[in-house]
């Protein structure tokens, strides 16, 4: 029981057709795990059966000791249990500072308060100051979402799920979308993460997964073909198959 | 047992002519994506054209449904090219502004040129006679109604699903701009989309008359008749606007025969409890 | 907020342009009816009688000029009813208000009278609690109860035993179904069933299949005209309830002149009880027909509202004779209980009681008249009714 | 808005005071007009009145269309069901209007929480269909209940008291006027705070993307449902105030015609703005007010013209139009409120 997050045997089919079979994975705190795999391989739907956005046809999820499988996403959340998304899902129009805000009014209970000033604690405000500060938003704390970089906004959707002082974080491909300037804050800001956080990374960029990484889950057709450290993953056999067998160009492989 | 048929094939009328004045609004919000709050002033316009054509020139019944579809497609392709065109891909909200717009003008350019009174259809003969199929006497038109409804139906199914401007709408309503770039014309599939919708409506005005009858609030009184028919069959298909039309005409009409002061109440409740558990409608598509 | 302002400061030019030309010795009467909605034509109805009672009746009385100022109330809505009333007697000044065609809108009205001084004068609003809410109320135009009563008798005088009655679920529906039950079974008639239909019922035949399985002889109806009464009379012909023998009676509000034309051929034979048919056969009547035909435009869409504001301007002039121009609400009121006089629907009076008129109720069929037009032909007169429901309290 | 200095630290006030003041500028106009109203049009009062009324039920409708994206054709119902609970409370005797303000706002905020469990069952369309059908079954059951409520006759009969005792609700309509404006100016500046607040910014989130306020950690629904609830208790308010001021009440309270006609004075004043929803209501009842005493026969054609150039030259709205007309400080802080 010393693993913070555990998925066991999880299975999802869709009217016959499986899309997860059988995956078991588990993590300790402190863990930085990525998950990568070719196209369709199920990634998106792993990660929505660890949130809680979809039920699994069988298998559990066990999160700090506790199974959570029936709970939905939300709970999910509320255990510890926190994802950013891969395409950027923020408010255009508040700013980053309010996104920070409600999310940690949210965690701490308030953020549903009527009779409350939204920004009228200062111990929040000292701990959305830092959050920025770290993740090096301080500048465009008060823009609009809409009108700052995308890169800031990938920071930003990190920064969310930090100020919910998660327990086990999935990062669902951090950097997609981000011109390669602006790439480097972003593995900083990953280099940055709280240590004791358990992280699961799903990610393209093999660069990222190696020099992030501490072991590495391959995903094929809904079932995990390897387990292992990054550097063993390009002579695996089985994964050389799944890539270049569904990927002429295994560019990110190779 | 007779009252059950007969209350059965009353049902089966009503909901037929429901269709055919729902189908087009159906297409254009499931297809086009347009709230389009208007439909109803179209059907209504058509049954002007049509009561002037047949009572005040005496034209026959099949001439004057005729020219009201012409008619009503010609006096909407101003307004779609001006008017429609500028709220497609708005926001719903925007587009009921627009529409409820147009129905007010509409509905005080009629209120003033043909006045506040009824208008009816005169039909032919042979369909205004009472026919007896056994077990009631049915007005004949209303088995002409149902049968224009499967009509409509089936030919609908086939153009969409079978021909190749089937696929043009198709592909331009799942993705306009990968429609675009494969060399469909994506303008003309819309205007095109939005005439037959409004040639729908001005059909179902026209043989739906003796059912919803024309006058200048016609647009306004059945809105929300139209809204709950569409959104409960699932906006843009076929067979969903089908199964509404049937089953609300069916709760309606029992309803109103069993307990007819609470025949509302039946209505409403069997759409709430409806949209509760199909919250998409019929078969409507994921949105 | 200053868009606000200025819109209101437009407004106020408005309704200040048309206060200007008052003249000092002017007096103002509101009308407030549905000029425009989907009861517009009821609206132009009594915008007709009052142009043409005024056209025959000249527009001064005893050397005071009337000026009449109309505010359209498209629909029932007692808020925006008593807001265009205080603004009729507070900006306006108007010493007379009158019309209004709902009865709710009557109700929010007549809180205000006494305060205001003002006595109504209603052409329409058919509902009889109405008199009971303020002494300054006076009608001119009917009571379904007292146009539905005589039915009663003359269902039973045709053999008819057993009666199902069908009448639109709101108030005058409900009071027609009351006071029809009340002189049928009074009368020695059973009603077999009462069914009360929504108003927005657009397809009327399983009201009809009811009434074919309740074995009645025939079938009491009353709803609102336009659309559903069309509906209704249509499903009646069509679903054989004519050919079978099924006899339809109803107040005359179903076969309005303005509704006939709609209604066409099916209509031929229905029977149906009120207070005025366009057709009445008087000199009066046609001196009236004429003047309002002028003023509404075209002949068909006459119908039973005109004579309600006709004979509501003569009340509104004899209170203006009694006064002498001076306001005062309760002395004119006063001066014409009792009144009467002859009107173009016949001989009619003001209850001195009641303040509502006491009338000849005809009972009419639908027919074809001299020029292949339908009219209602009056067959039957039930003189000197009053309202059986006040009548009642 | 001054840009920050790029240091790691934020400014230490959060708020730029010119929001606080911009809020205390809005309010001091809004009263201003009220105010301007009374003097300029004493005739008209019971128009004014009116207008507040609604305003109070636009106000309702954006907060749950405007701030949560919950679209509804059926606010009317929680109007009516204040109206009508104050009515049926005036006329068993209840004449004190302060309690009457508060039975409707209790009877809103009840029916806002039953609208909301059944309509934040669905999305989109369906969630219109279903305001819709909830506000015609609210119609049937008043028309029903006509023991209670006067059926289609109307509920007339209301007497109610003089304001503290002695303030009456007369012919003129003074005192319900200026009592209006007064709910108007306390419920708009109570609104600003809700807007404002923690709740309110949830709220703005659920709209936006009701997906992230789940991956926050926070439920929708309830969120949802207490906003319902709120603009339940102000459409109430609203609903009591028209039922004070002209002492009766009518089954137009409760329909489909007054959502319908409610929600398009907000889309024309602008959605997600409390300034919004004031203005196009404004607008909208004194458009129709001239144009109808212009020609009493025709003025629909022009409100319907009115809507369509509203869509044609102003998109979001009159106070969107506003926004783009004035060079806005607000907009880089993203505060629509």
């Amino acid at each position: 029981m010393s693993d913070l997050f555990r998925v066991e045997g999880l299975s999802k089919s869709f009217g016959g057709l499986a899309v997860s079979r059988n995956i078991s994975l588990a993590m300790p705190a402190g863990e930085r795990l990525a998950l990568i795999g070719p196209n369709g391989a199920g990634k998106t739907t792993f990660v929505n059966l660890v949130t809680g956005q979809i039920r699994p046809s069988a298998g559990r999820v066990v999160l700090n000791g506790e199974d959570v499988t029936e709970l939905g996403a939300v709970r999910r959340v509320r255990q510890g249990l926190v994802r950013t998304f891969q395409v950027t899902r923020l408010f255009s129009d508040m700013t980053p500072e309010e996104h920070i805000t409600l999310t940690i009014l949210q965690r701490e209970g308030k953020a549903a308060r009527i009779l409350a000033r939204f920004h009228g604690n200062s111990e929040v405000a000292e701990e959305v100051e830092g959050i920025l500060g770290t993740l090096g938003l301080i500048e465009v704390a008060r823009r609009r979402v809409g009108e700052i970089a995308y890169g800031q906004q990938r920071l930003l959707e990190i920064g969310i799920a930090l100020a919910l002082k998660p327990k086990v974080l999935l990062l669902d491909e951090p950097a997609a979308g981000v011109p390669s300037s602006e790439t480097p804050r972003i593995e900083q800001a990953l280099e940055r993460l709280p240590p004791s956080l358990a992280v699961l990374m799903i990610e393209h960029d093999m660069d990222l997964v190696f020099r992030f990484a501490k072991r590495v889950v391959v995903l094929a057709a809904g079932e995990i073909i390897f387990e292992g450290l990054p550097s063993e993953v390009a002579a695996n056999a089985k994964v050389r198959e799944a890539y270049l067998g569904n990927y002429a160009n295994a560019r990110s492989v190779a | 047992m007779q009252t059950i048929l007969s209350i059965g094939i009353d049902a089966f009328a009503y909901g037929m002519a429901l269709f055919i004045i729902c189908i087009g609004l159906s297409l254009t919000m499931g297809l086009m994506r347009v709230v389009n709050l208007a439909h109803g002033a179209f059907a209504m316009i058509a049954g002007y054209i049509a009561s002037y054509a047949a009572r005040d020139l005496g034209l026959g019944y099949a001439i004057a449904i005729f020219l009201a579809i012409i008619g009503t497609i010609i006096l909407s392709i101003p307004l779609e090219r001006f008017l429609f065109r500028r709220i497609y891909g708005s926001s719903e909200l925007t587009q009921v502004l627009m529409t409820i717009g147009i129905t007010f003008c509409v509905i005080g350019i009629t209120n003033y040129f043909f006045g506040p009174t009824l208008k009816t259809i005169p039909l032919p003969e042979s369909l205004a006679q009472p026919v007896d199929v056994g077990f009631k006497t049915i007005a004949a038109h209303r088995l002409f109604v149902m049968t224009c409804g499967l009509v409509v139906a089936a030919g609908l199914w086939y153009l969409i699903e079978r021909t190749a401007f089937g696929i043009r709408l198709r592909a331009t309503v799942d993705n306009a701009a990968m429609a675009d770039a494969l060399g469909v014309r994506t303008q003309v599939v819309y205007a095109v989309s939005f005439a037959i919708a409004i040639g729908l409506a001005a059909f179902g005005g026209v043989v739906g008359a003796e059912f919803l009858p024309i006058e200048p609030y016609y647009a306004l009184r059945y809105m929300v008749t139209f809204l709950v028919v569409v959104s409960v069959g699932g906006a843009g298909s076929i067979l969903g606007a089908v199964i509404a039309c049937l089953v609300l005409g069916a709760v309606d009409t029992t309803g109103r025969y069993l307990m007819p002061e609470f025949g509302n109440f039946f209505f409403y409740a069997a759409v709430i409890a409806i949209v509760c558990i199909f919250p998409r409608g019929f078969f409507g598509k994921a949105q | 907020m200053p868009s606000m302002k200025k819109l209101l400061s437009a407004a106020a030019g408005v309704l200040l342009a048309g206060s200007v030309s008052a003249a000092a010795d002017t007096i103002r009467v509101g009308i407030i009816g549905p000029f425009s909605g989907p009861f517009a034509l009821q609206g132009k109805n009594f915008q007709a009688g009052v142009e043409a009672y005024m056209a025959l009746n000249g527009k001064s009385v005893k050397g005071h000029d009337i000026e009449v100022i109309y505010r359209d109330l498209p629909a029932a809505n007692p808020a925006q009813s008593r807001a265009l009333a205080q603004e009729l007697v507070v900006k306006e000044k108007v010493q007379y208000l009158g019309g209004v065609y709902f009865t709710p809108d009557a109700l929010a009205i007549t809180p205000l009278l006494k305060q205001a001084n003002t006595p109504l004068v209603i052409f329409n609003a058919a509902t009889s609690a109405i008199m009971n809410q303020s002494p300054l109320v006076v009608r001119t135009s009917f009571t379904t109860a007292q146009t539905t009563t005589p039915l009663g008798k003359i269902a039973t005088d045709r053999g008819v035993k057993k009666v199902i009655s069908a009448v639109s679920d709101y108030g005058p529906g409900v009071d027609a179904e009351a006071a029809f039950k009340k002189s049928f079974e009074a009368a020695g008639g059973q009603v077999v069933e009462t069914i009360r239909m929504p108003l927005n019922t657009t397809d009327f035949s399983p009201i009809m299949q009811r009434v074919r399985d309740s074995g009645a002889e025939a079938v009491f109806a009353f709803l609102p005209s336009g659309p559903t009464t069309l509906g209704f009379v249509k499903a009646y012909n069509e679903t054989g309830l004519k050919q079978a023998g099924i006899k339809f009676f109803a107040p005359g509000d179903l076969t309005q002149e303005s509704d006939l034309p709609a209604l066409g051929e099916g209509a031929l034979g229905l029977l149906t009880t009120f207070h005025y048919a366009v057709s009445h056969d008087s000199p009066e009547n046609k001196r009236f027909v004429e003047a309002a035909t002028k003023a509404i435009g075209s002949p068909e869409q006459l119908s039973f509202p005109s004579v309600g504001a006709y004979d509501g301007m003569h009340v509104i002039y004899k209170m203006i004779e009694a006064t002498d121009g001076k306001q005062d609400a309760q002395k004119a009121v006063d001066a014409v209980k009792g009144l009467a006089w002859t009107s173009p629907r016949g001989p009619v009076s003001i209850d001195s009681e009641t303040r509502h008129v006491t009338q000849n109720i005809y009972l009419r069929e639908v027919v074809k008249g001299p020029d292949g037009k339908l009219i209602n032909k009056e067959i039957e007169t039930f003189p000197n009714q009053k309202d059986p429901g006040l009548a009642t309290q | 808005m001054p840009t920050m200095a790029q240091t790691e630290k934020l400014a230490a006030a959060p708020i730029p005071g010119s929001r606080a003041v911009r809020d205390v500028v809005g309010v001091i106009l809004i009263i201003a007009a009220g105010l301007a109203g009374f003097w300029l049009f004493p005739d008209n009062l019971a128009l004014l009145t009116r207008v507040i009324a609604v305003a109070l039920l636009v106000l309702s409708i954006d907060l749950v269309v405007g701030y949560c994206g919950v679209a509804t054709l059926g606010q009317a119902a929680l109007f009516g069901a204040g109206a009508y609970a104050a009515g049926i409370a005036c006329v068993n005797g209840v004449t004190e209007p302060l309690t009457l303000i508060l039975i409707g706002a209790v009877a809103g905020a009840v029916a806002g929480l039953l609208m909301g469990t059944i309509m934040l069952r669905a999305h989109g369309l369906a969630q219109l269909v279903l305001s819709i059908a909830i506000v015609q079954l609210f119609h049937e059951a008043a028309n029903k209940a006509s023991a209670y409520t006067g059926g289609s006759d109307g509920l007339a009969g209301l007497m109610v008291g003089p304001l503290f005792g002695v303030f009456e609700f007369d012919l003129w309509g003074q005192t319900a006027y200026l009592f209006g404006l007064a709910l108007l100016v306390v419920i708009f500046i109570v609104l600003k705070f809700v807007v404002s607040s923690p709740f309110g910014m949830l709220c703005r989130g659920i709209k936006e993307d009701p997906i992230r306020i789940g991956a926050m950690g926070a439920f929708v629904f309830p969120v949802l449902l207490k906003m319902f609830v709120i603009s339940g208790a102000v459409a109430g308010i609203g609903g009591a105030l028209a039922a004070i001021s002209t002492q009766v009440v009518g089954l137009d309270s409760l329909s489909f015609e007054l959502s319908a006609n409610a929600l398009v004075m907000l889309v024309l004043g602008g959605l997600g703005s409390l300034y919004g929803a004031l203005v196009g209501t404004v607008i909208f009842m004194g458009f129709e007010h001239v144009v109808s005493a212009i020609n009493p026969f025709h003025w629909m054609t022009m409100v319907g013209a009115l809507l369509i150039a509203v869509v044609l030259a102003a998109p979001g709205g009159l106070s969107g139009l506003a926004d783009r007309v004035l060079p806005s400080r607000q907009r880089n802080r993203g505060g629509r409120a």
